[in-house]
């Protein structure tokens, strides 16, 4: 695989990419805002490359630059893109225009932003050929209709005269794909491609993409932020920070022997399927981005660095250095002090905890259910008087929770998770069943006839960071607020106190008090949004994906100080997550839900070994993990999640199981077969035959510590 | 770094005039906001100190049918000229501004009071009582909003108050519906579901953790729509139902006066036509700036 | 000149013979009037005018003034000969024409006019000559007239003419029914009776209208009244078909019987009426084919417009802010009339605070009647003195000229009990134009000294009409009328329809009575003066002044004189070119 | 769709009720008044008690609305007071009129703000759009009454190019329409204009334009085939909704130039008390206003394949 890369690489071919000394900048009313410096990158024909950073790293304009796409405030400043031996900035509009679509194409995060809402899939895919080859329609009709079979799509003739909105995700951007495919371009860009979709739609689009990359011989420069995606796709990867690329080099090399200090760091902040919150905490990397204008001189990441040396670290800008030249295989890094730093030693220091203890139950749900009514629009419902619909959001819902305990509610979009939240904090009422906490049931207390204390011991941490804080108020007064409203203080003097108190609980500076929630950063908000639900001792926090929207590197951290707030307060965590990976890395137990429905339920380690769950089988399979050694089984869901207005009838999960049974799946509801005391599956396979299923992931027996122990 | 002074107001939702001064701050960024913004500060300035900076009563007959620049029997000079009746055309656009602008502003505010409670209350409680204000909105809308005021006006008579009132029934269920789709919009944020867990009352939720922030579309509107009032006001007093005369309204100014215009005496009306347009330009582009620089953000 | 032969104390027997061929001896009064001219204690006009009225035909009393006092006889056609055809282009108000007899708007009555014709007509000059009374002769006490009829009329439906027409218009008017305000004006032909349910009522005497025969009417009055042939032009007089209300309905739009020469072709309120020269006409020849009426809105200045781009050939009425635009159009002329038009600030005498007659003498005081017809009016027009005769009415008696005075009007205002100032409104429809609300505006720094602060309540027109005689303090128009009487009577005297001021003065009553009674001009003018004193100290109308009216005509339409009502009169226009 | 035309037919007719309902209350409250109004303003009070009883307005005022409402669902609009015969007769005719104003207005502000709002929107921020955006705003700033004032004042007696008054006396006459329409026009379009520019920029800055750009189509095609039908959506609704502001906005110009139509009739009956005439009025603009509206809304979901399909 690694035989044709690099920059001279032997047969003497000119790579279809090369990128060397690029600077793109944007121009506002602040000025110039460098968003990429120095960068050079070399593709050669089918190579997969990929670039992988968090936001703000300068990854996307790249891409764009590599399409001369920047908009009318951003423009190549210095440096060559030549594509297939020429310079795209030499070119005219009109060569540019050429080259777009049919040389290269790109393909990008949201498939529905990216199809015209209001032209069919037929005409946004003929099109391309039409204009690029002046094919016929028909000729160009044909070529659309093959290359959606050859995207995995089932039904190309209906869908071909569908508009966009009427397909599902998934197969949007399969669409998307096949469009960018259509003019067999050299080279292909993928801007975070998966990104909004769900794990297990992930997996099948990733998978197609490898598959691909592995056929076509079209050269891929795949942008992405996740580092698990990265090793299934790519043969090269460059780390990119703060607008140049750190680390550069084959994808194994990258994985085991990280050399700069902001790629080790990023690795310490992905929670292993191996690795627990008490094992191995999490080690996120301290600050954040510096904005493009408000680099540090020196080393960028340096303010950032463990192992920043002051007067070295930022007296020049850092070249990039060579680690090893292993066949044609450069692993290249741009820090002064790469081989002075032992990882593994600096790895040593950091701390084991010990496992909390879980006290009494605190929280108990019992059987509980959450029915929406939905009015039934059409003409017809009218008339028959059937035009009421039930929605179940929830379908007999039980589990506790004890004091300390963290639980985990695992599941996709639509799996009924946010409206669970929802009824424990009062915002709906339970249609059915009861939701305890200390005892007192609140399933039926909307939030307005709760008693403060009753409010107070149940607090949320949301999980958008721009929408959990209001804009308009200042952070101490938000978090005043609740102490007032609480009871806890009333003397406004008192209160400032306490707030000052909560901000260090969360690692906040004092001043923040005064700040806006616009000049907080993403996390900070998070932080902000974790102060006020603690702000009350509550005893039990639900947490809804409150890390799913932050870079890595902030959620690892944020991640952290949710724990050590638990930890300290012994509080009852219900930890709302579609991810995986973080919830075996701090859950207790686990709770997989799927339509409304639990699908699975037990221990972490219950839910992470067979047997499983068809659909926690599927999940495990579809979370991308950073670690070339761990071995994980593929299972790729056909299908989409089906609405939850028209469930099956039988089994949710009957649409997309790769271990369906029969017609039972579809036509009845599953037993709940119980596995030792609480490890409960809602299947109709009988557990003896889930017990034979092989493990999903399977860590290769080694020491658990190190995925990156370096050997040169 | 850490601590900071004690006097930090903690448990204070931060005034909204202050945030509007920030707002205008902001404007440096639109030069055409700018040129509005300093328009409709030239109108309010000479309203407030239109006893200063008036030349003459505005109601004293000096000199009829002077053309701009003609001396005045007291050694002045009637700078706009004067009209039919020998008052002065500057004295009467400086205090016909304030008349205007004052209404305006009279009228407009009440307007926006009646709408945000009525489009905070539907948005947030939805369901009946919002279907109900709704359906009134939708009465008074579906009626074309000119002839609303003519019959409002001419069932109770022209007066300043009764401008008030008819700007504030025909404009408020537009306001309303602003607020309502901004309120539905905002309260499905996170904040709103903190703030309801933390057991708020409604009008707290509505009042604090909502309207600031429908700020930037309401102060985008509230700017438009102190233009169309002031349209309003002009187009009521041009059809003859205007503030009650003789002190000076700029559309009662141009009905006067419109006669005389193909008279040979065009300054008579050409004046006051351009001080309402100005005045109307300034409120439409420092909205157009407003939402240029609120759509940065 | 053989007049000192003629003078004589029998007074029938001065009249030459050929003035008695031109029927001057039809009243007994006549030879006094032709004294009076003679020795000049009347001016020529009104010689001609009372002549006139009282049965002296037109031709006859010109000569018989040449005969006495000199002076070519004027003829008031131009001497370029009419050309026949065209259609005239109008621009005024369409209102609804439905039944002359409740005609409230000189415009309903100007449509009417080519269908339906009165008995008598009063020309642009004021004199009142006859028309479908070809004579008229009134009793010594003037209290029964008998109008000779013409008996060549005939409708345009083929009856003829006859008194049975004039008696059912009259009888009409008559019957409270019928809500003719000419129950104000033949006041000397109606009663008050209490009506059925305790109000007041007015109706007709009876006996008031007696046919004589086909062609001679004759109306018996409760009092003598002067005016009876000037009052049958007044603009809800014209005579209609004796079928008109009675066998079919009273609306002329819908059946256009008359005796004029133009029928009804087209007809839409607020749009256009058309008339089309319908039959040969037995007053002579009538120039125009067609008379067009276009309803340009109530903006004045789209009737200008219309002027000014030639879409009309005339305007019915110019407002005076107009004046100077249609100058500038060169093909256009401007016609003036002086005129008794006017609008007066009434007080509703019964409404507080204006029961108080200090507070209205108070602010009759501050009234500087000259500047307001400066300023307002561009000073066309003629002071008026809060009493409502116009100098020229034939009956005006000058009094004192008032003054402005604001120290009085302090002290009037200190003993009305408001020594602090007070706080007026007076209402304003802006029902003649613009000029009203600066009259008030001008009115308003006026009074300012005084410590009298006036608002003025604009209201639309159509709304000042609604409560012309509710609101306390009102500026109301009125129409020229051709006699002080006749105004007095129709807005002053007690109880009739159209007092506004809710004046109630037995003694001005008394003393309008004499008024109307006396024949004699001068012994009339020293009884009208009464009566103006009456209302002057009384201050119950302040009176800016009396405005000429203007119209504007294309140059095209010629032989068209102004009449100070604004009638239309266009039995001799005719159109060039 | 059906259910939403159903459901908006349904809301017409509610709404007419209520708009009916509340003119009735405002303007038939006195039924002196009415008597007064028709009979003229120097009627007496027999004539007026003698109407009142003839004419049924004895009657407590919610008979007489329901009487009325009896009549106009026989198709009988009532007498108007002004012009003493049905409204029938005045009412079509005035309605066709403003229609024909309304019509020509439309077309040229559509054309024309579309145009200009489509070449500033696709290059946001360029001069070419400051310049049409400056303009527009400007326009839209200058009531109608002013620029009646102005351009006659330029055009009739200045130039003498166009007739002042639009009264229609004539006959339907073209020209005549000229200077209505340029008021009208010139007040209306910029706010169109806007909205299609401010559509228009959004779109652009669409990652489905993106994605076109990125395809290598040609720019004209993009504008065409990709921009133009998604910026067009958002206007349509203003643009329908310019037909209800277009009614009430003729109610200056129609008075301005003297123009016969709905707004000047309307104005007239609403100063006069005309109240049959109101209620016409009033049921026709609620009709015109739902009724856009419903086309509107269709427009917007025949454009929008995202709801046309759902």
């Amino acid at each position: 695989m690694a035989d044709h890369n690099g920059k001279d690489n032997g047969n003497g071919e000119a790579p279809v990419l090369d990128i060397s000394g690029l600077r793109l900048s944007y121009y506002t009313r602040a000025g110039e805002i460098p968003a990429v410096m120095d960068f050079d990158l070399t593709i050669a024909k089918g190579e997969s490359v990929g670039l992988v950073g968090e936001s703000g790293c300068g990854k996307s304009t790249v891409a764009n630059g590599i399409m001369r796409y920047m908009g009318k405030n951003g423009g190549i400043v210095g440096g060559t893109i030549k594509f297939q031996g020429r310079d795209m900035a030499e070119m005219s509009e009109e060569e540019v225009r050429r080259v777009r679509g049919k040389d290269i194409a790109m393909i990008y995060q949201e498939p529905m932003a990216a199809l015209n809402p209001s032209l069919t899939i037929a005409a946004q895919l003929m099109e391309v050929p039409m204009i690029h080859e002046e094919v016929s329609e028909e000729e160009a009709f044909q070529r659309a209709y093959d290359m959606l079979s050859a995207v995995h799509i089932p039904d190309p003739k209906r869908l071909m005269d569908s508009y966009p909105h009427q397909v599902s995700g998934g197969q949007q951007q399969r669409v998307v794909i096949a469009m960018a495919l259509l003019s067999r371009p050299a080279l292909l860009l993928l801007d975070e491609p998966t990104t909004a979709l769900d794990v297990t739609v992930e997996a099948g689009i990733v998978e197609l993409i490898a598959e691909l990359s592995k056929e076509s011989g079209t050269s891929l420069l795949y942008i992405s932020h996740n580092l698990g995606l990265m090793l299934e796709v790519c043969d090269r990867i460059c780390v990119m920070y703060s607008g140049e690329v750190v680390e550069e080099g084959h994808i194994s090399s990258i994985f085991s022997w990280p050399k700069h200090p902001y790629t080790h760091g990023l690795f310490g902040c992905i929670p292993l399927p191996h690795a627990d919150k008490n094992a191995r905490p999490l080690n996120a990397i301290k600050g954040q981005l510096p904005l493009p204008h408000q680099r540090p001189k020196g080393c960028y990441f340096g303010p950032r660095c463990e192992f920043f040396q002051t007067g070295r670290c930022d007296s020049d800008h850092i070249p990039m250095e060579e680690v090893f030249t292993d066949d044609d295989d450069a692993h290249r890094v741009r820090c002064l002090r790469w081989n002075e730093i032992d990882h593994d030693e600096a790895r040593t220091v950091e701390t084991t905890r010990d496992p909390i203890e879980v006290g009494d139950t605190v929280l108990e749900v019992d059987n509980m259910r959450k029915y929406y009514e939905v009015k039934e629009s059409t003409l017809a419902a009218m008339v028959s008087g059937g035009s009421v619909r039930q929605v179940k959001a929830n379908e007999s819902i039980s589990f506790d929770a004890g004091e300390g305990e963290t639980v985990a509610i695992v599941g996709e979009s639509g799996c009924g998770k946010s409206t669970f939240a929802k009824v424990l904090m009062g915002l709906e009422t339970a249609t059915e069943g009861e939701v305890r906490l200390d005892g007192t049931d609140l399933g039926s207390i909307e939030v307005k006839k709760r008693t403060p204390e009753q409010l107070a011991s149940l607090q949320m941490v949301f999980q958008n960071p721009n929408d959990t804080l209001n804009p308009s108020h200042s952070i101490g007064y938000q978090i005043g607020r609740v102490i007032k409203r609480f009871g806890i203080e009333s003397d406004p003097a008192k209160i400032q106190e306490r707030v000052h108190k909560l901000l260090d609980t969360v690692k906040l500076p004092r001043d923040f008090v005064n700040r806006k929630p616009r000049q907080l950063s993403g996390g900070q908000k998070q932080r902000v949004g974790i102060a006020r639900a603690f702000a009350g001792n509550p005893k039990t926090v639900i947490a809804d994906e409150p890390i799913s929207a932050l870079d890595v590197s902030v959620a690892a951290a944020v991640t952290e100080l949710l724990m050590d707030i638990q930890r300290e307060h012994r509080t009852t965590l219900l930890f709302i997550s579609h991810d995986l990976s973080a919830v075996r890395y701090l859950a207790d137990r686990i709770v997989v839900m799927y339509l409304g429905q639990i699908m699975e339920r037990g221990t972490t380690d219950e839910v992470f070994a067979p047997p499983y769950h068809p659909y926690t089988e599927a999940l495990l399979s579809a979370v991308p993990i950073a670690d070339p050694e761990v071995e994980k089984r593929r299972i790729v869901l056909e299908g989409n999640l089906p609405s939850p207005l028209d469930p099956p009838k039988g089994c949710p999960f009957s649409t997309r199981c790769q271990r369906k049974v029969g017609s039972i799946c579809d036509d009845e509801p599953p037993p709940v077969q119980l596995d030792g005391d609480d490890h409960s599956i809602a299947c109709h396979i009988p557990l003896d035959e889930l017990r034979e299923v092989e493990p999903v992931i399977t860590i290769p027996d080694r020491d658990l510590e190190a995925p990156a122990a370096p050997q040169a | 770094m850490a601590t900071n002074s004690d006097s930090t107001p903690l448990v204070r939702p931060d005034s909204t005039i202050l945030n509007a001064v920030k707002a205008m701050a902001l404007l440096r960024e639109s030069p055409v906001g700018m040129v509005g913004a300093l328009i409709v500060l030239f109108f309010v300035l000479l309203a407030i100190f239109a006893p200063l900076v008036s030349p003459y009563d505005p109601n004293a007959t000096m000199l009829p049918f002077a053309f701009p620049g003609t001396a005045a029997p007291d050694g002045g000079v009637f700078l706009f000229g004067t009209d039919h009746l020998g008052r002065d055309i500057l004295s009467r656009i400086i205090w016909g501004g304030q008349r205007v602008l004052f209404y305006a502003t009279v009228a407009t505010i009440s307007a926006y009071i009646v709408g945000i409670l009525m489009g905070l209350a539907a948005g947030y409680f939805r369901g009946y009582l919002d279907e109900i204000i709704s359906f009134f909105a939708n009465v008074i809308l579906s009626f074309p909003i000119m002839v609303l005021y003519v019959l409002i006006i001419a069932k109770l008579g022209a007066s300043g108050l009764n401008i008030v009132f008819a700007v504030v029934f025909a404009s408020s269920p537009g306001i309303m519906r602003i607020v309502r789709g901004v309120t539905m919009d905002i309260a499905t944020r996170d904040y709103i579901a903190a703030s309801q867990t933390r057991g708020e009352g409604p009008w707290y939720i509505m009042l604090v953790e909502i309207l600031p922030n429908a700020r930037s579309p309401l102060i985008v509107d509230f700017c438009l729509r102190m233009g169309y009032t002031t349209i309003t006001i002009g187009a009521l007093g041009f059809l003859g139902l205007g503030l009650p005369p003789p002190d000076p309204d700029w559309g009662g100014m141009i009905t006067e006066t419109r006669a005389f215009v193909t008279g040979g005496f065009p300054h008579m009306a050409i004046m006051p036509a351009c001080a309402v347009s100005l005045l109307v330009l300034g409120f439409n582009l420092l909205a157009d700036g407003l939402r240029e620089v609120s759509l940065r953000d | 000149m053989s007049d000192k032969k003629i003078l004589s104390r029998d007074k029938r027997r001065y009249l030459l013979p050929s003035e008695r061929a031109l029927g001057a001896e039809t009243h007994s009064y006549l030879p006094e009037l032709c004294d009076q001219l003679r020795v000049r204690k009347i001016t020529r006009r009104d010689f001609l005018r009372q002549a006139a009225l009282l049965g002296m035909t037109v031709g006859a009393a010109y000569a018989t003034a040449d005969k006495l006092i000199g002076g070519a006889f004027t003829p008031t056609v131009a001497a370029a000969t009419p050309k026949p055809g065209g259609t005239l282009r109008v621009s005024m108000r369409i209102q609804e024409v439905t039944d002359p007899a409740i005609f409230d708007w000189t415009e309903k009555s100007n449509v009417a006019r080519f269908l339906v014709e009165h008995l008598t007509r009063t020309k642009a000059d004021n004199t009142t000559v006859p028309y479908l009374a070809k004579s008229w002769e009134a009793s010594d006490d003037l209290k029964s007239w008998v109008f000779h009829l013409r008996d060549d009329v005939t409708w345009s439906n083929g009856d003829k003419f006859t008194a049975a027409d004039v008696a059912h218009t009259v009888n009409r008017w008559l019957d409270p029914k019928t809500g003719s305000s000419n129950l104000g004006l033949f006041a000397a032909m109606v009663e008050t009776v209490k009506g059925a349910d305790g109000k007041p009522l007015k109706r007709g005497i009876a006996n008031a209208v007696e046919v004589i025969d086909d062609h001679t009417i004759k109306f018996n009055l409760r009092q003598a009244a002067l005016a009876m042939p000037e009052n049958f032009y007044n603009y809800p007089a014209a005579i209609v078909h004796r079928g008109f209300g009675k066998d079919y309905e009273a609306d002329l739009s819908k059946n256009p019987i008359g005796t004029g020469p133009m029928k009804l072709e087209a007809f839409a309120v607020g749009e256009r009426a058309i008339l089309k020269k319908a039959r040969d006409w037995w007053a002579g020849p009538f120039h125009l084919d067609e008379i067009h009426y276009f309803d340009h809105g109530e903006d004045t200045n789209a009737w200008i417009a219309a002027l000014a781009s030639q879409q009309v050939d005339m305007v019915f009425r110019l407002p005076n802010n107009a004046i100077e635009t249609v100058k500038r159009l060169p093909f256009v002329e401007l016609h003036e009339a002086t005129t008794a038009q006017t609008a007066v600030m009434r007080f509703r005498v019964t409404e507080k605070p204006f029961d108080n007659v200090k507070l209205r003498q108070a602010i009759a005081a501050c009234m500087d009647h000259k500047e307001l017809l400066d300023k307002a009016f561009k000073g066309l027009g003629q002071i008026a003195e809060n009493h409502h005769v116009c100098p020229i009415h034939p009956d005006y008696a000058a009094l004192p000229p008032l003054k402005r005075d604001v120290e009085k009007a302090k002290k009037l205002l200190a003993e009305a009990g408001y020594k602090d100032g007070i706080t007026v409104e007076i209402a304003n429809g802006d029902t003649e134009g613009p000029w009203m609300t600066d009259v008030c505006a001008i009115f308003k720094n006026q009074l300012a000294p005084a410590g009298i602060n006036l608002k003025i309540n604009k209201m639309p027109a159509n709304q000042y009409w609604e409560v012309w005689d509710k609101a306390p303090w009102g500026y109301t128009a009125w129409t020229h009328r051709p006699l002080g009487t006749m105004v007095l009577g129709l807005g002053y005297r007690s109880g009739v329809p159209w007092n506004e001021t809710a004046y109630n003065n037995p003694e001005f009553d008394a003393a309008l009575d004499d008024a109307e009674a006396t024949l004699d001009v001068n012994e009339r003018k020293k009884k009208m003066a009464v009566c103006e004193k009456i209302l002057q100290d009384d201050a119950i109308i302040p009176q800016p002044f009396w405005r000429s009216v203007f119209k504007a005509a294309n140059k095209r339409v010629k032989g068209h004189q102004t009449h100070p009502t604004l009638y239309h009169q266009f039995h001799n226009v005719w159109l060039e070119g | 769709m059906s259910q939403l035309i159903l459901r908006r037919v349904g809301m017409m007719i509610l709404i007419m009720l209520v708009v009916a309902l509340l003119l009735f209350l405002m303007n038939e409250g006195d039924p002196r008044l009415i008597a007064r109004s028709v009979l003229g303003p120097y009627a007496q009070d027999q004539q007026l008690d003698a109407w009142i009883a003839q004419h049924g307005y004895d009657r407590p005022i919610m008979v007489r609305y329901f009487d009325w409402i009896g009549r106009v669902l026989s198709g009988d609009l009532g007498d108007s007071i002004i012009y003493k015969r049905p409204v029938n007769e005045i009412f079509w005719d005035r309605l066709g009129n403003t229609g024909i104003l309304a019509g020509v207005t439309f077309v040229v502000m559509v054309v024309v703000a579309l145009t200009l709002g489509v070449l500033a929107g696709m290059k946001e921020g360029s001069a070419q759009d400051r310049v049409i955006s400056v303009f527009s705003i400007t326009t839209t700033s200058i009531p109608e009454y002013a620029s009646a004032v102005l351009l006659a004042w330029i055009f009739v007696f200045g130039l003498g190019w166009l007739p002042g008054t639009s009264a229609m006396t004539g006959g339907f006459n073209v020209v005549e329409l000229i200077l209505p329409v340029m008021v009208l026009t010139l007040y209306g379009f910029g706010y169109v204009a806007r909205m299609t520019r401010a559509s228009m920029a959004e779109v652009m800055t669409n990652h489905y334009i993106r994605t076109a750009m990125l395809k290598g189509l040609p720019y004209r095609h993009i504008i065409m085939k990709h921009a133009l039908r998604n910026a067009l959506i958002a206007p349509f609704t203003v643009i329908m909704l310019q037909i209800n502001w277009l009614l009430s906005g003729v109610v200056v110009t129609e008075f301005a130039f003297g123009y016969k139509g709905f707004g000047a009739l309307l104005l007239e009956a609403a100063l006069r008390r005309d109240i049959f005439v109101i209620e016409a009025c009033g049921l026709a603009a609620v009709f015109v206003a739902v009724f856009t509206q419903t086309i509107g809304d269709l427009g917007y979901t025949y454009l929008n394949p995202r709801i046309r399909f759902k």
